[in-house]
């Protein structure tokens, strides 16, 4: 939130004060190169994740295939959209914890909807993605109107969903055998011939999104703002209960459809689990660069952190690294590729 | 004819604090009226009712002769009044363009924020107001002085008919504070009026057309400023009358050097700076916004990292990689930031008084509270701190009082030399002139005191020898009887390298 | 060091290597059960020289992890996969890709609902668990309230163990109540903690069951810490290790099913390697289970089958 | 308006709201009237503790029994004693993750000393504590040093951790058979008897030390400094760096302590688990009114919080509440008992 020692050593400013029109000429090409210099810097913020494709890619002949590539990918899609959600509400300075479980809820009352039910395909997808908005537009309203700190709101929310998924499914999975087409929404091959999944275009469309919301919409703006300095914000006008109801919400909707992708890729709806994926989805946001304080944060550092985070655990595996030690170097990796990163933004 | 804003009756009360009591005010229109009054006489609480921040317990607002109730600052804004808080309100991780324009962004589609429009908007505003600032840059970058400049170019933007400036010059150099006064100016029109607050005696004449005056929040009194000498006012507003100015007498002895810095560099402003602080002295520090004042005293305590000199301290060369170094080798540094770098908003005053030298409140491994109590309590009283008790929080403080807290905390600790980065900023005039008189007997005690001020005035009052500052290069130092402020002034404008001194 | 992990040293051995290679994709791989499992196979390995890889989810609820260990197992072509599933119909996709590449699938411990399969190498947990009630209503006296710790309500093997065992006392045993069945996920000291207040809020309870080894030493240790005398209360249990052994030997516990996990891996790769060769397997083969107790825990029938 | 409850905000408190501290700080100067003052709003924050008591108590007459009381506090002693560690942490603005698989390796290092190296009881307890230390110490200089985000650094922690006691303990339990006295340590009966275990003594021992820490040595006082605002305390010449690395490492033995304890509990060191318990103890943190801001927190309330969820579990049990009931009860619970402690606090 506020300037660290580090930020004010490394804050690159020309001495004395430049007069109006020196600003200007340096203002008329400046936001171009400012968003190649930012983007550059995020490419190097890839550095790590090149570095340990290029490793793995090395150490297996098995692991820099097509085939194993879109594995990575598949594996990325369900952590990685939750993680894109979650990125707002860590601006903000808030936590979601109840990504994980929601999701499986979610999951669960897609089962509901389109096998107990019935329900037509897309009335039962949208419905269990507005299920999700619905988790979320209640975290918001803990979260901002009732006044409950974010982590407490959500874990509370965590608890509940990962009770309900059971209540609610009679503790078995919830198979979709009336809707066959269900399957093919994460599954389906879109290119023919290659195994391309329909889940991972789902992902990508995703990405794109989240990045033109946080950078182009005022739910980004606010996002920031409120992060950065809350009660400024406030006073500046901004309904800041509001946003931060429309930000969790958001993220909730994530979460739904976090939540028909991985029931569609199980081809049934499996109503445990998702305790620790908040973690891991958590952890993809925050390696990518985006600071739990709040104020701080881009799209295109999350999907490098959720990619790290999906390679590293498909690379131990293509190299059969002993199962124990695998945790143990997922550790060390996450430590490295942080601390890089950091010196990286200390020396630029 | 009705005046544009008048407020009657006004209370408002905190747990153990009467801020305001049946406080009347009225704002002509197209006047600047100013509001004075010693620290925590409730001048900044009266403008947050305004603001909508707090609820009054009772009294009634009239705008232009229609009462009203203001529910928020949204609404506050809605109705033409437009603050400038004296605790800054910014969000450091935006640019300046966004920071002005929260909350009114333009969208292309009903949906789409346009940020070069965005930017555009904020130069046509720079543009008007004559003021130097880049729409792009991040605010988290700026010093306290443009952070400064970025709320009133905020306040400004809205399309207001009532101004309000919470000692808006606090941290400005006399260079800005005739652009603002300029703006204010441009701003008064017979549709507009301003309420100006602010510590420094010598702008009412300059800027005001009536003063009031508040006293331990109750109203005392309002003047018209071309009939009111300086004195006068402030008589009012402490209670009792106050010294006059004066400059110290030449030293006749110069004290053993303390601190002597030499060479110091920085990677992005320093350039061979040296100069020595000696025993029994006051050093003062001049020069321009940003010409690397503040730097200097980061850097000497080891906060910013240098890139070439050293620091000598009683004759022996010593390392400081960061402030505790610093601290353990009894150098203090008080820094300009108060809010960010300062205080401790969510601790007691005690606590933020003994911050520094905690250690020396521990008994064996135990902290004592006891004597931790009588040292604030001793402070509160040395510097008339307006709190209810030493337990109260520093965030419930007003601005000023927050200020003594921080001075305080460096009085508490025995250190061979201060350097006080505008210590008497938001500080009222009778309180401004007791910590004055705190810096002589630090000094006379042969400490070496370094005093970073914005205000020439204080800077000829205070310090024995002057050290000038233009572009982070030291361009002279000047015994105090050599020193006018218009000398300073050249000094502090020499921008080449061709009037660089060392020593 | 790192047990045994002999056999998973190169992943490259399918590709270019001399020996074939089986990958192993089990339902978790940190119990000691999964670790009797992988020794089994590891056994097999060596004896008809094949190259195996042993792994599993961490916890019997990671559906999706599962999987993607079988995607992963799919990219390196093995020779054969062993699966224990966690969820059948959830691996569909999946094994009809196996299908598809012809590399042939034996399914272990509960097995996979799916004739891609070629065969199951699994313990009949109904029975199983139907054989530790027998035990429990002689213990008890055919009468009287007896509670349930169940490691998982979801897996398979947690509710086989459970129906088993209920079923039988429902068909059998009209004097027994059921007054609880709770669910500690496997972890002793939660099992231990539940288990104290299931005995807290029955003070006649006459027995519980645990339903694998977490769950019934959890039990164990909640007797122990309440101090309640095991003349009155029967601890049954499933699975073996040395804290359930030592339970039994000093008469804390009555008795428990163990499944032959050694068995259970061995069987798997050896039906690997036949049907590498081509060659047909039955359709089941039932690695079996035994009750032990403090009669006949030294035996050496018995004694193959434990794990510490 | 009331600008949100968030305890960051440094700007102007809304009207009638001030913080409980001020209220108590009426009492002008007088630091032991603050002090009661205080402590009694502490046992007010203890009402949702007791409501929950007292509605447990009528629904069950097996509830309010000495030996179940005595559950519920063994059942809270591990937890709560990784919770008194991690409020120091918390009070910092930072985060343990790696609590709960650190205490797993701890126990396992336990059985490492003293039944493969066949270390004496006290050396090898000694030594299980001094290696949570460690841990705590590598966190701490991850964090302070490098300057990894406490998440990351503690995440990396919790992984590395986890992967280790597998490793170590070959994926097999380690018996304490050599030493039958180590059980003793969590197990003794101290009154005999009633089955009081010596454990739940221990945990009681540490809440006051941990108490006597916070509020009266230079740790606790730097700690809530550090977290209310660190640049200012940097600046005033505190060693920040040095107090967070032992604000870590004393966090790191309270988990060799907890390590010590739940190995002792099962005579075994089980080296699976512990994943998870991190959120259960940060949750108690929280729940006692610990900001995950930072600069604020007590002990006594890291207690009640403790008691809270054990207490909870345990009650669910006893009334038999269908398990997948249970997890949404007590989501509901914390709900509701954090909201009632914001409404009391905002009251006061
Ligand atoms: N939120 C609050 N809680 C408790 N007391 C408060 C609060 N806000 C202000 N006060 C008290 O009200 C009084 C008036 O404060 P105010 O900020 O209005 O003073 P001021 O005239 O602006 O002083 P300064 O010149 O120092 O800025 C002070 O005694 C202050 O301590
Ligand atoms: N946090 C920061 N990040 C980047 N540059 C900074 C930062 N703080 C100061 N600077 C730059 O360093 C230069 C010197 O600032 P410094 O604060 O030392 O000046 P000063 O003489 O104290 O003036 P003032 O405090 O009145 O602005 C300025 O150009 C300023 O822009
Ligand atoms: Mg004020
Ligand atoms: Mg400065």
């Amino acid at each position: 939130m506020t300037p660290t020692t580090a930020d004010r050593t490394s804050a690159p400013q020309p001495a004395g004060t430049p007069s109006t029109e020196a600003f200007a000429a340096i203002e008329a090409g400046k936001p171009r190169l400012a968003w190649l210099r930012g983007s550059l810097q995020q490419l190097l913020a890839a550095a790590s994740l090149i570095v340990i494709v290029v490793f793995f890619s090395i150490a297996s002949p098995h692991f820099f295939t097509a085939n194993n590539l879109i594995s990575i990918l598949t594996a990325a899609t369900v952590t990685g959209i939750l993680a894109l959600g979650t990125t707002f509400v860590i601006i903000t300075g808030g936590i979601d914890l109840s990504i994980g479980t929601g999701m499986v809820l979610c999951g669960v009352m897609a089962g509901v909807f389109l096998t107990y039910w019935g329900w037509p395909l897309w009335a039962g997808v949208a419905a269990t993605i507005v299920f999700g908005g619905l988790l979320g537009l209640i975290n918001g309203m803990n979260v901002s109107i009732l006044g409950i700190p974010p982590f407490i709101a959500t874990l509370g929310m965590m608890l509940i969903a990962a009770g309900l998924s059971l209540v609610i499914s009679g503790t078995k999975p919830i198979y979709f055998n009336d809707t066959p087409e269900f399957q093919q929404i994460m599954n389906l091959s879109i290119i023919p011939g290659v195994r391309f999944p329909l889940g991972v275009v789902i992902f990508v469309v995703m990405i794109v999104i989240a990045a033109v919301v946080l950078s182009k919409t005022l739910i980004g703006r606010y996002a920031f703002s409120i992060g950065s300095n809350e009660q400024a914000t406030s006073l500046s006008g901004v309904n800041v209960r509001r946003w931060k109801i429309v930000i969790y919400t958001m993220a909730g909707l994530f979460v739904g459809l976090a939540g028909v992708l991985s029931a569609s890729r199980l081809s049934s709806a499996q109503p445990t689990g998702g305790m620790g994926l908040e973690l891991e989805a958590i952890a993809a946001v925050v390696i990518g660069g985006t600071s739990l304080q709040g104020g701080k944060g881009s799209i295109i550092g999350t999907v490098i952190g959720a990619l790290i985070m999906a390679v590293l655990t498909n690379g131990l595996r293509i190299i059969s690294v002993p199962q124990e030690w695998q945790s143990v170097a997922v550790g060390i990796v996450i430590l490295v590729a942080v601390y890089l990163d950091m010196l990286r933004r200390r020396r630029a | 004819m009705t005046a544009l804003l008048e407020l009657e009756g006004m209370s408002k009360g905190f747990p153990g604090v009467q801020a305001l009591d049946d406080v009347r005010l009225d704002l002509r229109h197209g006047e600047v009226l100013a509001l004075v009054g010693e620290n925590g006489a409730g001048k900044s609480t009266l403008m947050k009712l305004l603001a909508g921040i707090y609820e009054p317990d009772a009294g009634t607002i009239r705008l232009n002769g229609r009462e009203l109730r203001i529910d928020g600052p949204r609404h506050a804004q809605e109705l033409g009044i437009a603050i400038i808080h004296q605790e800054f309100n910014l969000m450091p991780d935006l640019t300046i363009a966004q920071n002005i324009f929260i909350g009114r962004e333009r969208r292309v589609a009903g949906t789409f924020l346009d940020e070069r429009a965005l930017n555009r908007r904020a130069r046509e505003l720079f543009d008007r107001l004559g003021l130097a600032l880049d729409p792009t840059e991040r605010v988290e970058r700026l010093t306290v002085a443009r952070q400064q400049m970025v709320e009133i170019a905020k306040a400004l933007s809205f399309d207001a008919r009532v101004l309000i400036m919470d000692e808006p010059t606090a941290a400005l150099n006399d260079a800005e504070v005739d652009v603002l006064f300029g703006l204010i100016e441009r701003f008064r029109t017979p549709d507009t009026g301003v309420i100006y607050i602010s510590h420094r005696m010598e702008e009412l004449s300059r800027i005001s057309d009536r003063i009031t005056v508040l006293r331990d929040g109750r109203y005392i009194d309002t003047l018209v400023t071309a009939d009111t000498d300086q004195r006068e006012v402030i008589s009012l507003m402490v209670g009792r009358p106050i010294e006059g100015e004066s400059r110290p007498a030449p030293r006749t002895a110069p004290g053993e050097p303390v601190l002597t810095v030499t060479g110091l560099s920085t990677k992005h402003l320093l350039k061979d700076v040296s100069f020595e602080a000696r025993a029994g002295e006051i050093l003062g520090f001049a020069g321009l916004m940003g010409a690397g004042r503040t730097e200097v005293a980061r850097a000497v305590v080891g906060a910013d990292r240098r890139t070439a000199g050293t620091v000598t301290l009683h004759g022996r060369q010593v390392q400081i990689q960061n402030p505790a170094d610093a601290a353990r080798l009894g150098i203090g540094y008080l820094s300009e930031d108060r809010k960010q770098l300062g205080v401790l908003l969510e601790r007691s005053v005690r606590e933020n008084i003994v911050l520094a030298s905690l250690r020396d409140y521990v008994r064996g491994v135990f902290v004592s509270d006891r004597r931790i109590e009588s040292t604030g309590r001793e402070y509160v009283q040395k510097l008339r701190i307006k709190t209810p008790s030493t337990a109260q929080l520093v965030q419930n403080l007003s601005g000023g009082n927050q200020q003594k807290v921080v001075i305080a905390k460096w009085l508490a600790k025995d250190c061979d030399v201060l350097i006080f980065d505008e210590p008497t900023r938001g500080i009222d005039v009778g309180a401004k002139d007791e910590i004055h008189g705190l810096l002589r007997e630090l000094a006379a005690q042969g400490k070496a005191i370094i005093v970073i001020s914005s205000e020439l005035p204080e800077v000829l009052r205070l310090s024995d020898r002057i050290a000038v500052m233009a572009e982070g290069r030291l361009t002279a130092v000047l015994d105090n009887a050599d020193a006018t402020q218009e000398n300073l002034m050249e000094y502090a404008t020499r921008f080449s390298a061709e009037g660089t001194i060392t020593r | 060091g790192c047990a045994n992990d002999g056999g998973s040293g190169s992943g490259d051995a399918s590709g270019d290597g001399d020996k074939p290679y089986i990958a192993l994709i089990s339902k978790g791989f940190q119990h000691q059960f999964w670790q009797a499992v992988k020794a089994g196979a590891e056994q097999a390995a060596e004896e008809f020289d094949v190259e195996i890889s042993f792994e599993g989810p961490d916890t019997e609820a990671d559906v999706d992890q599962q999987i993607q260990m079988l995607q992963t197992a799919l990219d390196k072509s093995p020779a054969a996969i062993g699966f224990a599933a966690l969820d059948s119909q959830a691996a569909g996709p999946l094994l009809q890709q196996a299908k598809d590449s012809n590399i042939p699938v034996i399914a272990f411990d509960s097995g996979v609902e799916s004739d891609i399969p070629l065969t199951t190498a699994a313990t009949d947990n109904l029975a199983a668990a139907a054989e530790a009630a027998k035990h429990m209503a002689d213990a008890v006296g055919h009468e009287g309230k007896v509670a349930l710790v169940v490691h998982d309500q979801t897996s398979v093997t947690g509710q086989q163990r459970r129906d088993g065992f209920v079923e039988y006392l429902e068909e059998n045993e009209p004097n027994i109540e059921i007054v609880d069945i709770q669910y500690g996920g496997g972890d002793q000291a939660k099992s231990a903690d539940l288990a104290k207040a299931i005995i807290a809020a029955h003070p006649d309870l006459k027995g519980i069951y645990g339903s694998n080894e977490g769950s019934a030493i959890g039990v164990v240790q909640a007797v122990k810490e309440l101090g309640v005398d095991p003349a009155t209360l029967a601890v049954v249990g499933f699975d073996s290790g040395q804290a359930q052994m030592d339970a039994i030997r000093d008469g804390l516990m009555l008795g428990a099913i163990t499944q032959n996990p050694v068995g259970i891996g061995y069987e798997t790769v050896k039906a690997a390697v036949a049907a590498i060769n081509g060659e047909t397997l039955p359709k089941t083969i039932d690695t079996g289970f035994f009750w032990y107790d403090a009669s006949n825990i030294d035996d050496e029938e018995i004694q193959a089958v434990l794990y510490e």
